[in-house]
């Protein structure tokens, strides 16, 4: 069986070159990055490197770079270091409806203890509005966190403008760039951007390793506290490895971004035009024009997401959907409720996010079985639809 | 992550569909933002004679409503009543415990059924 | 030029069997283990059964273990989420003067947000006494965290006792056992342990991954929030190859640690004989008995440790020091303050750890250059020494 | 981490020792918890004639030592005082940032012993 791995949003597989580069770390140069002899030495060293790559990719300085475990991670360190560090100026959160869990999670957290957020909705394409930002902001705002790009449905939020608010007001802006770094450019200081966070594993680096830039004056509390690694920002010994593989992975991406960008949008646009060919009743979710060039969020209602995955899967097809079945009942995606979909269209959606190593052939593959599977589970359905 | 029999009902369900003139019908589950089902029976007297389904779900509530079907054809109703919560999920050589509620919603939707069937009874009842 | 490594506390090479168990996990097996799909789901069976590996080697229940980024991690949950999750119940920690940087940091951490923390004394051994940790306990006490084995000096507390104590009062009880799991044998549960951390990287896993034993029932908030990872407990797409690494590491290093023990404590032996022949004035600090097999600290007086550490780095050979020469001023080891030493002698202490890869041939090359490494830096120092 | 320079002074350290009959000599750092050194000179009116030090402390403070008397031996008095904080790293090639209290422990070694040499002239006199 063919297997066509459509899920890059999910996770990526690590590149060759950067697995290459990463195995010299496991055994010959195995030190603790913070020895003081040569066995820590060499790997400080390639640490210090891949800091610059890490910082490249963002046009950032390497100073403003942290590693962490991952992108979860680094929201945590920012949305609660922000909170907890400038409690006394404030505990007011703005963020909007659909971000990350990790965002959406530390919020909630910080509600319970003695923080208040603002949600801010998004229109029907996932858009923030920026004016809806600078009109939520009180005296008592010290964060606003709205992510770049939208793992769910692409969309590419206008960060560039809610810097400029954050900034005129004085007030701290994080955006999570997990999904967005390495697929569309970025500027981190000339976004208007204090914190933003990366993850490896979302660009063909290893798993268990991100990194927060935080710009050079932004005053946070660790969130992990120990030794004086990472400038005193995140304690614990230094995945030496994983960032090493992070570090390449940036500067393959950073450099491939382009042709890769061209190669992606292609593939999604084929895609698209298949689906709009072969397939009667579906909703494209996400913005038309302003989302990543390998994402595509499409629902097909009638057929519930849980069961598309598994009938793709039995193909050799990975793919994801908008809704998680599993504590009980299905749940819809937040994302994609956001945009005001009708819940069983949410329930019926699916997001393929394309790669670099998916070919034309992986398209055709994925629309041969697609159609078939979508009228199947129609053709069980209680919900009626045309198709 | 299911078992061979799970994935044989879900990729070949039996008994979809629904009765032109059913002599009872249940729905279960949510059929607003959730998980749905419905269910048409055939009963002759006592016994339930046939059984066709419609599910809005993930893999587990379609395969646990094709099993129910297969469960409760021949069954009397005094039988099918017994079906509980995890009847169909052990029939189905166990789901996943975070699946559990398809089994469930399976077993809702017949008693919904065996309900209507009473009721339609009583009705027609003079 | 001979590389001899003897600073196994610091962190160990990873063994060949774990790379190699590892090394599908970062291109075949490459999925997120949350996906429901195939690439997901075989991921998810290797990390449900590193899971249960690494809850062997502690005897505790594979759903009792919760995977963190390291031990530095795994200790900031645990202390905290105590902390965060128990605030209504009082706001009381008791520790000791010689935990690791992580539990302290964390503790002051506290310190600054409504907590107070005892720091218990040790006797010129390094040793707690469980009698000293039930006078300590106040109604306002809500968490122990007195470590397993000290990594600076190897001295193993009496955490059975203490345990008892803890258990007792109805404290939670955590031990930091980073430093010996895998070298001695330790069963949370009988122990008394409520929480227990573990890192992968000192029994020769991977960097960047670690794991947190919470006894079923015990009530702690997460550290790091989002997705629905590791039981709602630490969110994060999971780092898969270094999980099943830990995994492989703890089966091994669980199946080997009696032998092993045996390896160590001939090997630590010698060179403790052997300092006692050829270097006048020295000074072993940490129990007699009960430490951990491998470590040896020694203090040379008029010998600076960071100077020791270098120029034995010049002959290949890797220790560490009780010192760290940092910040505008070298700072004494508070371990080693805490058992009484003079300052100076704290600063002129090695620690040597010893591993499954060295041999008497690495001992006897240390010797070889150690007698002169310290004659030379007593030969140029201001402390005056009789040798 | 260290250049080759420093690497140079820490192995094969300069004038260490001390002098019997010194001229002058200076103490720096903290002799009771912390780097310490000493600090011998010979002086011929004005001018350094000798240096010969004692340091208790990591590589780059025994380096930065050796180095130091290195710089002073001939000089001047008045050329010694000139040096600053950072003299030494300079001349050594420079050392990592967070080495570099050892070049002014250095510097603080030549200013005790100048005072010292200071002082015990003034003591000479009627
Ligand atoms: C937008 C976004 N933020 C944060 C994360 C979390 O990153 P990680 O998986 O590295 O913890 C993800 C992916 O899971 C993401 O898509
Ligand atoms: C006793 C002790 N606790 C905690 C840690 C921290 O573990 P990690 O390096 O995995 O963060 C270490 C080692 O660095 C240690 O020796």
């Amino acid at each position: 069986m063919d297997r066509v791995y459509m899920d890059h949003n999910a996770t990526t597989p690590i590149r060759d070159e950067v697995l290459e580069t990463m195995m010299p770390y496991f055994h010959e140069k195995f030190g603790n990055a913070s020895s003081i002899h040569s066995f820590g030495q060499e790997c400080r060293v390639g640490i210090e490197e891949a800091r610059e790559q890490v910082a490249g990719i963002i046009s950032a300085r390497p100073g403003e770079i942290y590693f962490t475990s991952g992108g979860t991670e680094s929201d945590n360190l920012a949305i609660k270091g922000v909170a907890y560090a400038n409690r006394d100026k404030g505990n007011h959160i703005i963020t909007s409806q659909i971000e990350h869990s990790a965002v959406l999670n530390c919020c909630s957290f910080l509600e319970g203890r003695g923080f208040t957020v603002t949600y801010l909705p998004v229109n029907r394409f996932g858009l923030v509005d920026a004016a809806s930002v600078a009109d939520a902001i009180t005296d008592q705002t010290i964060l606003i966190t709205i992510m770049h790009a939208n793992n769910e449905i692409g969309t590419i939020q206008p960060i560039e403008r809610i810097g400029q608010v954050a900034r005129e007001a004085g007030v701290y802006f994080h955006t999570d760039a997990v999904q967005s770094v390495g697929k569309v450019p970025i500027a981190a200081d000339i976004a208007g951007v204090d914190l933003l966070s990366l993850s490896a594993h979302k660009l063909y680096g290893p798993k268990g390793v991100g990194a927060l830039y935080v710009r050079k004056g932004t005053v946070i509390e660790p969130l992990i506290h120990g030794g004086a690694h990472e400038g005193k920002m995140r304690a614990g010994t230094e995945n030496t490895a994983g960032i090493i593989g992070f570090g390449v992975s940036a500067e393959l991406a950073q450099f491939e971004m382009d042709s890769e960008a061209r190669h992606l949008s292609v593939l999604r646009r084929r895609l698209e035009d298949l689906v709009a060919c072969r397939i009667p009743e579906y909703v494209i979710n996400g913005h038309p024009e302003q989302h990543l060039p390998g994402t595509l969020n499409v629902s097909f209602p009638g057929a519930e997401g849980d069961a598309l995955i598994l009938s793709l899967d039995l193909k050799g097809i990975a793919v994801s959907s908008g809704s998680a079945c599993t504590s009980g009942a299905i749940e819809p995606s937040h994302v994609l409720m956001a945009l005001g979909l009708d819940p069983r269209a949410a329930l019926s959606s699916l997001r393929f996010s394309l790669g670099r190593g998916n070919t034309e052939e992986d398209v055709d593959y994925v629309m041969a079985h697609l159609p078939d599977v979508v009228g199947r589970l129609r053709g069980i359905s209680t919900v009626a639809t045309q198709g | 992550m299911y078992s061979a029999e799970v994935l044989d009902h879900f990729q070949s369900p039996r008994n979809v569909g629904e009765y032109t003139e059913p002599d009872a019908v249940g729905e279960a589950g949510n059929p607003v933002n959730g998980n749905s089902m419905k269910l048409f029976l055939h009963i002759d007297g006592e016994r339930i004679t046939g059984a066709r389904f419609r599910t809005f779900g993930c893999a587990a509530s379609i395969a646990a409503s094709s099993k129910l079907t297969e469960l409760i054809i021949g069954q009397t109703i005094e039988e099918a009543d017994e079906i509980r919560n995890d009847t169909v999920a052990r029939a189905l050589g166990g789901l996943p415990a975070t699946k559990m509620h398809c089994s469930a919603m399976a077993a809702d939707g017949v008693h919904a059924a065996l309900s209507d069937y009473k009721r339609r009874l009583e009705e027609t009842l003079p």
